[in-house]
């Protein structure tokens, strides 16, 4: 039944608990310590923003277990599909924080050549694709990479992420309708982190839950405790398994909570209560992780300390390398639209040229949302 | 500010708001829906105070899907609402495409006229904000290419209220493209009297002048300004001619103007390739081309995605707008 | 369950019986009247267009008791938001067969003043939408005409129908998806005729049912034998019912066959066999309802026999009308595009009117499609 | 048909099929996905065979939806495979615009050259087969106006080939109309040369003239041809440029006709206003103005919806371009 709430560590409103994933004693380490870096990353990213450093940034504070626990599954030729809020799902990907910073900066390291805003990644090396900012089109994109692995015969798979506001977006439907038809190795991941900015999950859809939604595709649909991080990464792996084996997709739904704002634009206090995120604050995915570890005995609280204070030192270090680095050259403006830069856009890029850098502005200006 | 007659100094913004006020508290049938339009009083706060003075069944935060509010608005509309929908940015008004395109723009024709949908879509446009791809495009002609639709883009605070209060009267589908850069930086005098309107379909002259005409709309009517106030200190009189409505367009003043100067210049936000400064070329080009002394000179954007980090780069300003004069008065 | 198939008459699959609706003997051979009109009229449209005397012709043979049965149950002050497959729910609604022929005549009768294709009818007077050709579009206005009667607490409902083709379409998503968020009054009908032009359902979607959709919404899903009128009607009794009394939007599977051609211009046996052809012709809703009737003992074999004939007449009857009418004027080109001809337009219209009708094609050839 | 030299006398249609044909059997990754292309073959055939021959792995039929067929069709170029995905009549691309505008045409500026999706979308367009409102319009001018995108509208079955190969085998997504009323009327020599390809970015001089320029595309290039045979028993001398690919657009061959001729007719079925016409006279007016010595007049589809009764009016027929043609002859 997709509307149970599925969970390891039993708390928070579980219904069905699954059992614990049978993980080393350095795999559970290496969730924690992704965990930890995507929150310090996140705070990092936030602090630059607040300091007018950076012009915007897109925090995933509470969404840490959902991401990790998720892409914990995932091998190396496996494809992700993202939307803004994975920096925890780059991280396992191997990206480095100086990746992400040199995009946060838009300067001459960024892979995206300071085109897009903060937190619109692209780490083509990782098959980890491009970021936009419309909600939901990168679902569609996800299942059109899953049919391309299904029509080569390839036992890999595409895993897509997306909001709960997401899923009332057209690509959406169409993504797991036509996953759902053409069986494809897809793992749809909806963090539902119960807001798309300022409205809840419950004025975006009528549905029970959104796993419920599964069954409209032919997909099976589970409900995940998305703060239990050992839950998330069983259930993505039965969802894994059923891809890679030519059981076609899965809808997963990883109930969470945005413990932050919706960006650096954005003041929740307009739409929620202190009550609501005090309630959430208590089921800090990292903190529960912890207390787990720590109870089964063979994890010392100084072990956990001592990484919080590494990855707080990898990410302070990491932005001061960002920051060095120059602004993209004036050229780039015109390059990567086509293959071959066509003749009109060179007439405009020798304009341009030609012209002096007269009327240049603040580069920090903060986004306004 | 509740005074009938005077003004009152105001943003844009604030000019925008007053405006769905007026007209919600004058008409029961106005209704406003979009994401984020109600609680959290949009994400410009645009929409601010309405849904606590209206009530939440005026007041409709939808769901997130940009195709589901224009389609419902459009049965609102051909129920006989007056619906007024947000688009948060004209960036995202693509996946609505289809229900404004295909069926907004012609419903009134394909149904011999017995059905009309006059939905008032809002959508923030345009540059400046640092928001990259998909936060600063000036889409309109997208629109300004579909018959059925008027297209508005009003560049002041009198000009966004007096506009908005006649679409929303209107009978006709309406996209209205806010320049978003200048939400609360341009103020104005706006007149209080609660059935102040500006008429649909005529543009304005927002700076006399003699030697080049320079015609402009949105955010861009501002970029221009300037621009004639630096030439005007170098002998050079330039006529800014404000769109405000660019359809239906006031042809008549366009074609005055240049009949008038001789020497033309488009300034646009906007891609250059089909945009709508390349409507206003042809039109010269195929009605007034006998007054023409110099090539009709576009300042656009560039054939490019809109960028981040070189958004200064990549947006017409004032130097650029000076330049393309310098070429028209020099040719 | 949303999976049964609901029926009256009991056969063709059906696993849950609903009791007869009750009728008085003038509701039910109304009914039957209108569903043997609504075929007469198919039948004069098909030959109409194989004459060469209209341009394109859509046939909705074989779901004359989903039309009928649904648009039972509709009060003149509801709406409808039909697709272009429902000339019988505008026969039920009160429109004349003259004027449909004027529109797929295209002549100065049609209230579209000849400007769509055949099949795509207006009816204002009759709430009856103008119809579009776009798949699916119409659903999302049906969501919004029924916010809109919610708005002003009005007890009426909106009913719209699309094809199983069109629960792909973004606009079934949103529409369904806004209608459960807002307890739209609607009451979303899907004439299942298991044919997308060429695609058969199963390719469509892999959810077991279209009813099962209704679950992603948080309304109710009911399938139904499509060529059961009575079941329909009784089905969308319910469902209406429920609209009305505020409890919201319900989709209705009404599931039937196509019986003809997806239009004048499409050859099935491309794509579907002869068999499968012959199984359904057994199942004719017209037949089912009159073998039905007959063994109610009230109705006479001749009474029904001359409704055909009375029918047939009247649509040929209608055809002779509507063929003799004028083309509409050229000044309606211009016309109908803004409230207030724009200068632009009575630009483009005086060019007209000063050119010759030089390069007049015949009016009649066939749309390849 | 299956020579590698010289040509074979096909109509337009059997000229695209065969193109898909060859491209599927050169390379595997060739894959073609659309709403009934596959068992059925296409509602116009295009795609006739192809199923039977290459499977259903790799002639998709996809459920009715074109935003999910473009959405896939990029998530395969993504990955590496070349999809052609078939809009069944260019008037129902609308539901994909998102993921054609914001998705398909960014990729590759956005990722820095990371990731491209090559994907080339085949849409049937324009009118003459009493189709209506939504089987007969011609919506280059929106896809022109979005950056990332080539735009292509060939006229002959030779050049349908030979653009079809090269955007099969280009890098960039290729929005491909093709001039339907033709598909089955216009017959002409195409190569056997499986690696035959006309070049992208090259306009084609249809009709070498000395009087006047007018210039199209698509299924216009045939009434306009029309046209320059009954101008020339009046003795005037057009000459017809066949642009074959609006973006890029082959600026030089324009220009240079225009020095040449000084008069110019731009014609097009498309709405009028932002239509791909008014580009073209806008490039005019700003790069060769001192060469004309006349108005650019533009020859297009009024501004209303396309109509059903009365196509015959509202499509520019020969004798439309004739008048505007006598127009600037006679300025
Ligand atoms: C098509 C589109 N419409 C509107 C927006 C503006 N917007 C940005 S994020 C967002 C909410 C997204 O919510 P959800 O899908 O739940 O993801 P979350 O931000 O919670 O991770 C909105 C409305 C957008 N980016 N794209
Ligand atoms: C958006 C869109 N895409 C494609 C088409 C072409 N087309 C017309 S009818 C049709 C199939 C519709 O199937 P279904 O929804 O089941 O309705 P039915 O025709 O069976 O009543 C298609 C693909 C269209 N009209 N609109
Ligand atoms: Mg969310
Ligand atoms: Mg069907």
């Amino acid at each position: 039944m997709p509307a149970e709430l599925l969970g390891v560590f039993g708390k928070g409103g579980v219904t069905k608990k699954l059992p614990v994933p049978v993980l080393t004693r350095e795999e559970l380490l290496g969730l924690h310590r992704n965990m930890v870096r995507t929150r310090k990353l996140d705070e990092r990213g936030m602090k630059l923003q607040r300091q007018g450093r950076i012009g915007f940034y897109v925090p995933s504070l509470g969404e840490e277990a959902a991401q990790i626990g998720s892409a914990a599954v995932l091998q190396g030729s496996d494809w992700v599909s993202p939307s803004y809020r994975q920096p925890g799902v780059a991280l396992a990907r191997g990206v480095t924080p100086v990746e992400m910073f040199d995009n946060c900066f838009g300067n001459s390291g960024d892979a995206a050549k300071g085109r897009q805003m903060p937190v619109h990644y692209t780490f083509r090396s990782r098959n980890f694709i491009s970021i936009g900012s419309p909600i939901g089109t990168q679902i569609a994109h996800a299942t059109g990479v899953a049919m391309a692995m299904r029509i080569r015969g390839e036992s890999k798979l595409c895993m897509t992420y997306f909001g709960d506001g997401a899923t009332s977006s057209n690509d959406f439907h169409t993504g797991l309708n036509f996953a759902g038809v053409f069986r494809a190795p897809c793992v749809f991941v909806c963090i539902n982190n119960q807001y798309a900015i300022s409205l809840c999950v419950t004025g975006q859809t009528s549905s029970g839950t959104i796993a419920d939604k599964a069954r409209a595709y032919g997909m099976p649909g589970m409900r995940v405790d998305g703060n239990d991080v050992l839950a998330v990464l069983a259930a993505t792996r039965l969802a894994a398994d059923a891809a890679r084996s030519g059981d076609g997709p899965t809808l997963l739904e990883l109930f969470s909570f945005r413990m932050g704002p919706h960006s650096s634009s954005d003041d929740p206090s307009r739409y929620r209560s202190k009550e609501v995120e005090a309630e959430w604050a208590a089921k800090d995915p990292i903190q529960r992780f912890e207390q787990w570890l720590l109870a089964q005995n063979t994890f010392s609280a100084s072990e956990l300390a001592a990484v919080h204070t590494a990855a707080e030192e990898e990410m302070a270090e990491a932005a001061k390398l960002s920051e060095a680095k120059a602004p993209p050259s004036k050229d780039t403006l015109f390059e990567d639209v086509y293959a071959v830069m066509p003749a009109s856009l060179q007439r405009q890029q020798a304009a341009l040229r030609a012209e002096g850098d007269a009327h240049a502005q603040d580069r920090n200006a903060a986004f306004p949302l | 500010m509740t005074a009938n007659t005077g003004t009152t100094v105001m943003t844009l913004l604030q000019a925008l708001n007053l405006a769905l006020t007026e007209e919600m508290e004058r008409c029961e049938d106005v209704v406003i829906l979009g994401e984020d339009v109600g609680r959290a009083g949009g994400v410009f706060r645009t929409t601010d105070g309405l849904q606590a003075k209206f009530g939440e069944a005026r007041v409709m935060d939808t769901p997130l899907a940009e195709s589901g509010i224009i389609g419902a608005a459009i049965g609102m509309a051909l129920y006989g609402l007056r619906p007024v929908a947000e688009i948060q940015f004209s960036d995202f008004i693509f996946p609505a495409m289809d229900q404004i395109v295909s069926e907004m723009a012609k419903f009134r024709y394909r149904s011999g006229g017995e059905f009309t949908c006059p939905v008032v879509v809002r959508a923030p446009s345009g540059g400046g904000i640092r928001g990259g791809h998909y936060h600063s495009q000036s889409p309109e002609a997208y629109f300004c290419h579909t018959p059925g639709l008027v297209v508005l883009a009003p560049s002041t605070p009198e000009d966004a209220k007096g506009l908005l209060k006649s679409a929303i009267r209107g009978a006709d589908p309406v996209i209205f493209f806010e320049p978003k850069r200048i939400y609360r930086t341009v103020k104005g005098e706006v007149p209080n009297d609660p059935d102040f309107t500006v008429p649909i379909g005529k543009a304005r002259i927002a700076r006399a002048g003699k030697d080049v005409t320079v015609i402009a709309w949105g955010a861009m009517v501002h970029t221009c300004l300037e621009a004639a106030e630096k030439a005007a200190r170098n002998g050079v009189d330039i006529e800014v001619v404000d769109l405000r409505s660019l359809v239906p367009l006031d042809e008549v003043t366009v074609l005055d103007s240049v009949r008038k100067t001789g020497r033309v210049v488009v300034a646009s936000e906007a891609t250059r390739t089909c945009g709508f400064a390349a409507e206003i070329s042809a039109l010269i080009a195929e009605e007034v081309i006998e007054y023409l002394q110099a090539p009709i000179v576009r300042v656009t954007g560039y054939d490019t995605p809109f960028p981040y980090a070189l958004e200064h780069v990549y947006m017409p300003g004032p130097d650029r707008v000076l330049a393309a004069v310098h070429r028209v008065k020099t040719f």
